[in-house]
C-alpha cells in the first residue's frame, strides 16, 4: 500500500479530533462553500477534456451506467431486508446505489499522484449516477403507489446542488475550452487539493460525530458498510472493463460504485420516504463507508481495476 | 394600543422540510412567517450540523387562533411522526390586526 | 422565585434599518437587546436573501410595560408605512427585576 | 387540540458557556433544547462578534414549571454574577404534552 | 460577437438554476467574502498601476467624472416620473447614476480577455461615481428640505463597504507598489476571474428570483433597464474620448455609466427615502440591466468605444 | 525602520475604517476560515521543514520554552496586582504568557519580505507556548484549590483549535514531506500573505471597537500593552540567543514572548476564571499589543535579535 495522501491525513486529523471532542467545527457557510466549488471544479475539469475529444463514443457507455445505478439498489435491498425494516433498507440501498463526489474526489487526487491516467468524461457518470438510484429507492419503499409527489420529487432529484453544479460545472467546461478555462483555474484547479484537504477534515469531524449513532445500530450496519462497498467495486470494475476504460478509469468506476451518497439521497429520501430513519442511512455512508473508502478503499480499488486489466488482457 | 391579540405559533422542525412546510402554513391560511436557523436536541437526537442533513428551523406564524389550530392539527398528522418536531402556541399582544 | 412581570417586544424588520431601530429604543428606555438574523414572508413579500438588502432582523426587547407600548408607538409613527415590519408583545416572567 | 400547557424558558447568554449550560439543563431534567445565535447589549456592554469570545446564544427549554425553576435558580446561582446572561419564562400550549 | 466569457456562463448557469427554482444558494457569508476581495482586488490593482506612473493628470479627469455622476440621474429623472411616484423615481435615477462594481470586473475580465488595455486608474473613477448620485436622488426625492439626515447619509455614503475597500485598496496597492504587491497576487490577483465567476452564479440566481417582480411591475421597467443603459454608454463612452482615455478606457468609461448600482445606493436610499419601494429599483437594476450588461452590453461598449475612437479620429 | 509590509496596511485600514465606525466587517464565518487557514498552514510549513532535517537538537529547547511560558505570566503578575484585582491580574497575566498566532504570522511575513531566514521548528514552539500560560494564570487566580475543573480544562487546552490545528498540520506537513505538500501549496503556501491580509483588515475592525473599552479603563491598561511586550521581548530574544537560534529564530521568539493571546486564552479563562472581566485582558491585548506589535514591535524585535547577536559574538 503506497503511504497516505496528505489529503486523506487531514482526514484522519478530522477524525482523531472529533472522537476527541475537540472545539473544532467549519463554519456551515464555509463546508458549503467547498462543496459547492468541488462539485463546480470536478464538473469544469470533465468538461474541458470532453472539448478535447469527440464525445461519440460516450452515449453507449450511458446507458451501461444508468442500468448499474439500478441494478446496485436492487441488489442491497434484500440484504437489508433482512435486519432492517422496509423503509430503512429502501433508504440505505439508494445511498450504497447513488455515488459519493467527496470519495469521487479522493479518488481523482489519488490517481493524479500516482500518475495514473483517466478517462475524461467520468465526471458525465457521477451526475448520471446520482439519480437513479433514489427513484429505485423511493419505489423499493413504496411500491407503484400514487403516494409519492414526483414532480415534486423530480425537481429534488434533478435540480439538486450536485446535479446542477456538476452539469453546468460540465458545460461551462466544455463550452470555455481549455484556452477558456485557464485564467479560472487559478481558483478551481490550482485550489483544488486544498479545498479537497478542509473538505475531508469536516468530514472526519462528521464522521466522528456519526460514530455515537454506529455503537447504538450494532454490528450489521458496520458491516453492511464496509462488504457493501467492496461488492460495488467488483461489480463497477468489472462494468468498467467492459464498457473499455482504462485502468484509471476502472479504478474510478469502481470507486464510484463503492461510495455512498450523503448529500443528494439523503435529502431526497427525508422527503419521500419520511418514515425511514435518516440516522441509520447516515450513520452507515458516514460513519463507515466514507472513512473505509478514503483510507482503505480508494488505493484497493486501484489495484483491484490493474488486477482485472490484467485478467482481462 | 390596540389590544388586539393573535396566537404566536412557533414551530422547531428540520430544515429538510422548510420548503414544503412554508407552503403548508400558507395554504392553511398563514399571511407571513419568520424562519431562524437553530440548532437543538429533543427525542430524536442531537442535531447541530453545519451541513444541511442534521440542522433545524425555527418558524414562527403570527395568525388567529383558527388558523393556528389548524396549522397544528395538520403537522401534527402530516410530519409529527417522521420528522423531528415540536410546536407551542401562546397569546401575544398585536399592533396591526387587519393584517393577520 | 420573584414572580416578577415584565414585557416582552418582538420586532420583526429589515436588516437594513437594524442601526437606527436599535438606537431609537434605548433612546426610548430600553436597557437591552437581543437580535437574531430571520428570514420570513409578509404582506411586502419574501424577504430571504443572503446578501443584504432583502434579508429580516429579529429584535426582543425585555422591558416595563411603558417602555414596551412607547416603543411601539414609535416604530409605528416612524416605520410602519414604508419598512416590512411586525411587532408583537407578551407578559413573561423574570428572574432580575431590577434589570429592565 | 390538547390545551395543555408548559413553560417556555429563554435564556440569553455568552457562546462560551454553550457546552456547560446545555449540560447543566439537562442534568436538571430539560428533554431537549433549542440554540440560535444572537447579538446583543445589555448590562455587560455590546456582544455582537462574528469571532467567539463576544457573541451570544439563545437557548429556550420547553419543560413543566418545577424544571424551568429549577433550571434558573440554578442559573442564577451558578452563572449570574459572572457571565452576560438574561433568562425569561412564559406559559405556552403545547401539542404532545408526553414528550416535555 | 466574440464567444462568451466563462465568467458570463457562469452567470447563465445561475440564472437558470434560479428560473428552474433549484435548490442552489451562496451562502451569505460567501457572498459577503466574495464582493469584499473583489471589491479589493479592483482597487489593489488600480493602486499598484497608480503607483507606476504620474497622478498629475488625473485630477482634472475627477470633476468630469463627478459632472457626469450628477447629470445622468438628473436626465433619467423627468423619464422615470413619467410613470412613477416621486420617490420611485428619484431612486431609481440614483441607482442608474452610481455604478455596479460586478459589471466593472466583468468588463475588466472581458478586456483581459481580447487583450485591450486601459487606463490604470480607472478604479479610481468607480469610487467616485459611486457617490454623487445619491445625493442627486435625495434632493430629487425631498427637494431642498431639511428632513434628511445629511450627517448619517453623509456617513452611510462616504463610509459604505464599497468605497472604504475600493479606496482602501486604491491607497495599499499605491502605498505597496508592484513589489509589494506580489506576495499578495496568490489571492487578490491569481484567483479574481474564478471568484467573479462564483460572484457570477450567485448574481444570477439574485437576478432570477427578481423576474417575479418584474412580471408585476410591467414593461416600462424592462424598456427603461435596457434604453437606458445604452443611451448612459453613448454618453460615458463620449466622456471617455473627451477625457483622452484609450479604447479599453473608454469601454470602462462607458460600462460604468451605463451600469446600475445595487449595493451602495439601495442601502443609502432605504434609509434616505423610505417611501421609495426597494422592489422596482432592484427589478430595474438586477432583473434587467445587469443581465443585459453581463450578456450584451459589455462587449457593445467596446465595440462603441472603437467605434467613436474612429470617427474621432 | 523599513518601510510597512502591505499586511500592515490591511491592518490599518481595518483600524481606520472601525474608528470611522465603517459599516464593514468580515462575516464570522469567514474569519473562522481565514484563522483555521492560517493556524494550519503555518503548522504544515513547520512539519515540511522538520522533515528536512534531523529533530534531534529540539528536544533541549522545549523545556526552556515551556519554561519561559511559566516566568513571563509569574512576573507579569505582581505589576498587575498592583492596581487589578486578582482573577483580572491573573487572567491578563496568562493572555501576555501565551502567544497570538496573528502577530507571529505578521512576523515570519516581515521576515520573508526581508529576506531573514530562520529555523524551520520555531511552529512546534508556537503550539508549546500556548497552553503553560493558561495553567499558571488559573493556579494565580485560585490558588492550589479543588474548584476548577481541570479535566474540562485540560481538554480546553490541548484541544482547543489553535493546538489541533497547528499540532495537525505539523503532523501533517512532517508525514506528507515537501513533495507531499505541493499539490496542498496553493491554497496554504501561495494565499497565506492574502489570506493574512483579510485576517488583519478584521483585526483592525477588532482593535477598532476596543479603544472605547480602553478609554473607560483608563491609562494603565495601555501602560502595561507596550511596556510588558517590549520586555518580554528582550527575554524572549535572550533565550532564543541562548537557545542557539539564529537572528531571525530569535527575532520569532522574541515576537512570541511579546505576543499576548486573543483566541486560546480568553476562551479558557472564561471558563475556568469566570470572575475576572474579559473587557479588561481583550482590551489589553487586542486593543494596545496587537496593533503595537504589528505596527511597531515586529521590525523593533529584528533589530533587536540583531543586536543581541553582535553584542553576543
Ligand atoms: N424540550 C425542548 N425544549 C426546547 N426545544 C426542544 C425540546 N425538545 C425538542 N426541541 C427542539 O425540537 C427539535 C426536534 O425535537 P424532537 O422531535 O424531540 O427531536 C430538537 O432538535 C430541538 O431543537
Ligand atoms: N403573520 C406573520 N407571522 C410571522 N411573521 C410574519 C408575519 N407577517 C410578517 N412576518 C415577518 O415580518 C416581516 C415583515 O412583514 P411585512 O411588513 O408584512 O412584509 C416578514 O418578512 C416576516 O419575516
Ligand atoms: N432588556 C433586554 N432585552 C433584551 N435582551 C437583553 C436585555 N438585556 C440584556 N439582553 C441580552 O442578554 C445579554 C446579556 O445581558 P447582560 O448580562 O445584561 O449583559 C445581552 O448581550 C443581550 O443579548
Ligand atoms: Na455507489
Ligand atoms: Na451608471
Ligand atoms: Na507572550
Amino acid at each position: 500500500m503506497p503511504a497516505l495522501d496528505p489529503v486523506v491525513l487531514f482526514f484522519l486529523l478530522g477524525l482523531a479530533a472529533g472522537l476527541a471532542r475537540a472545539d473544532l467545527r467549519l463554519p456551515g457557510a464555509i463546508y458549503e462553500f467547498l462543496s459547492m466549488v468541488l462539485l463546480l471544479a470536478i464538473g469544469l475539469k470533465g468538461g474541458v477534456e470532453l472539448a478535447r475529444q469527440s464525445p461519440v463514443e460516450l452515449l453507449p457507455q450511458l446507458g451501461a451506467v444508468l442500468l448499474m445505478g439500478i441494478v446496485l439498489p436492487l441488489a442491497a435491498y434484500p440484504v437489508l431486508r433482512w435486519r432492517l425494516a422496509r423503509p430503512d433498507a429502501a433508504s440505505i440501498a439508494a445511498h450504497y446505489g447513488s455515488v459519493s463526489v467527496g470519495t469521487f474526489a479522493v479518488a481523482v487526487a489519488f490517481l493524479a499522484s500516482q500518475g495514473v491516467v483517466y478517462e475524461a468524461h467520468i465526471p458525465v457518470f457521477v451526475v448520471l449516477l446520482e439519480m437513479p438510484a433514489i427513484m429505485v429507492g423511493i419505489l423499493l419503499a413504496r411500491g407503484m403507489g400514487r403516494q409519492t409527489d414526483w414532480k415534486r420529487l423530480g425537481h429534488e432529484v434533478f435540480l439538486g446542488k450536485g446535479v446542477v453544479l456538476m452539469g453546468g460545472g460540465l458545460l461551462i467546461g466544455w463550452a470555455a475550452g481549455p484556452e477558456g478555462m485557464r485564467p479560472l483555474g487559478g481558483l478551481f484547479f490550482d485550489l483544488f487539493k486544498g479545498f479537497l484537504a478542509l473538505f475531508l477534515l469536516e468530514m472526519g469531524l462528521i464522521a466522528a460525530s456519526q460514530m455515537a449513532s454506529l455503537r447504538r445500530h450494532g454490528a450489521f450496519l458496520v458491516v453492511f458498510g464496509i462488504v457493501m462497498p467492496l461488492l460495488s467495486a467488483l461489480v463497477g470494475g468489472w462494468v468498467g472493463w467492459l464498457l473499455g476504460l482504462s485502468v484509471g478509469g476502472t479504478a474510478l468506476f469502481a470507486t464510484l460504485a463503492a461510495s455512498a451518497s450523503y448529500i443528494a439521497v439523503p435529502a431526497a429520501m427525508r422527503l419521500a420516504v419520511p418514515e425511514a430513519n435518516p440516522t441509520l442511512s447516515l450513520a452507515a455512508s458516514l460513519g463507515v463507508t466514507f472513512p473505509f473508502n478514503v483510507l482503505v478503499g480508494v488505493p484497493l480499488y486501484l489495484d483491484l481495476a490493474r488486477l482485472i486489466h490484467r485478467l482481462g488482457a | 394600543m390596540s389590544n388586539e391579540y393573535r396566537k404566536l405559533l412557533t414551530v422547531i422542525t428540520e430544515s429538510a422540510i422548510e420548503r414544503d412546510l412554508l407552503a403548508d402554513m400558507e395554504r392553511l391560511g398563514a399571511h407571513g412567517y419568520t424562519v431562524t436557523d437553530a440548532r437543538g436536541k429533543g427525542s430524536r437526537g442531537v442535531r447541530d450540523a453545519g451541513w444541511g442533513e442534521a440542522s433545524n428551523i425555527r418558524v414562527e406564524v403570527l395568525c388567529d387562533d383558527a388558523t393556528a389550530r389548524a396549522i397544528a392539527l395538520h403537522l401534527r398528522t402530516r410530519y409529527y411522526d417522521n420528522y423531528a418536531m415540536i410546536l407551542f402556541m401562546s397569546d401575544v399582544e398585536i399592533l396591526r390586526p387587519e393584517k393577520f
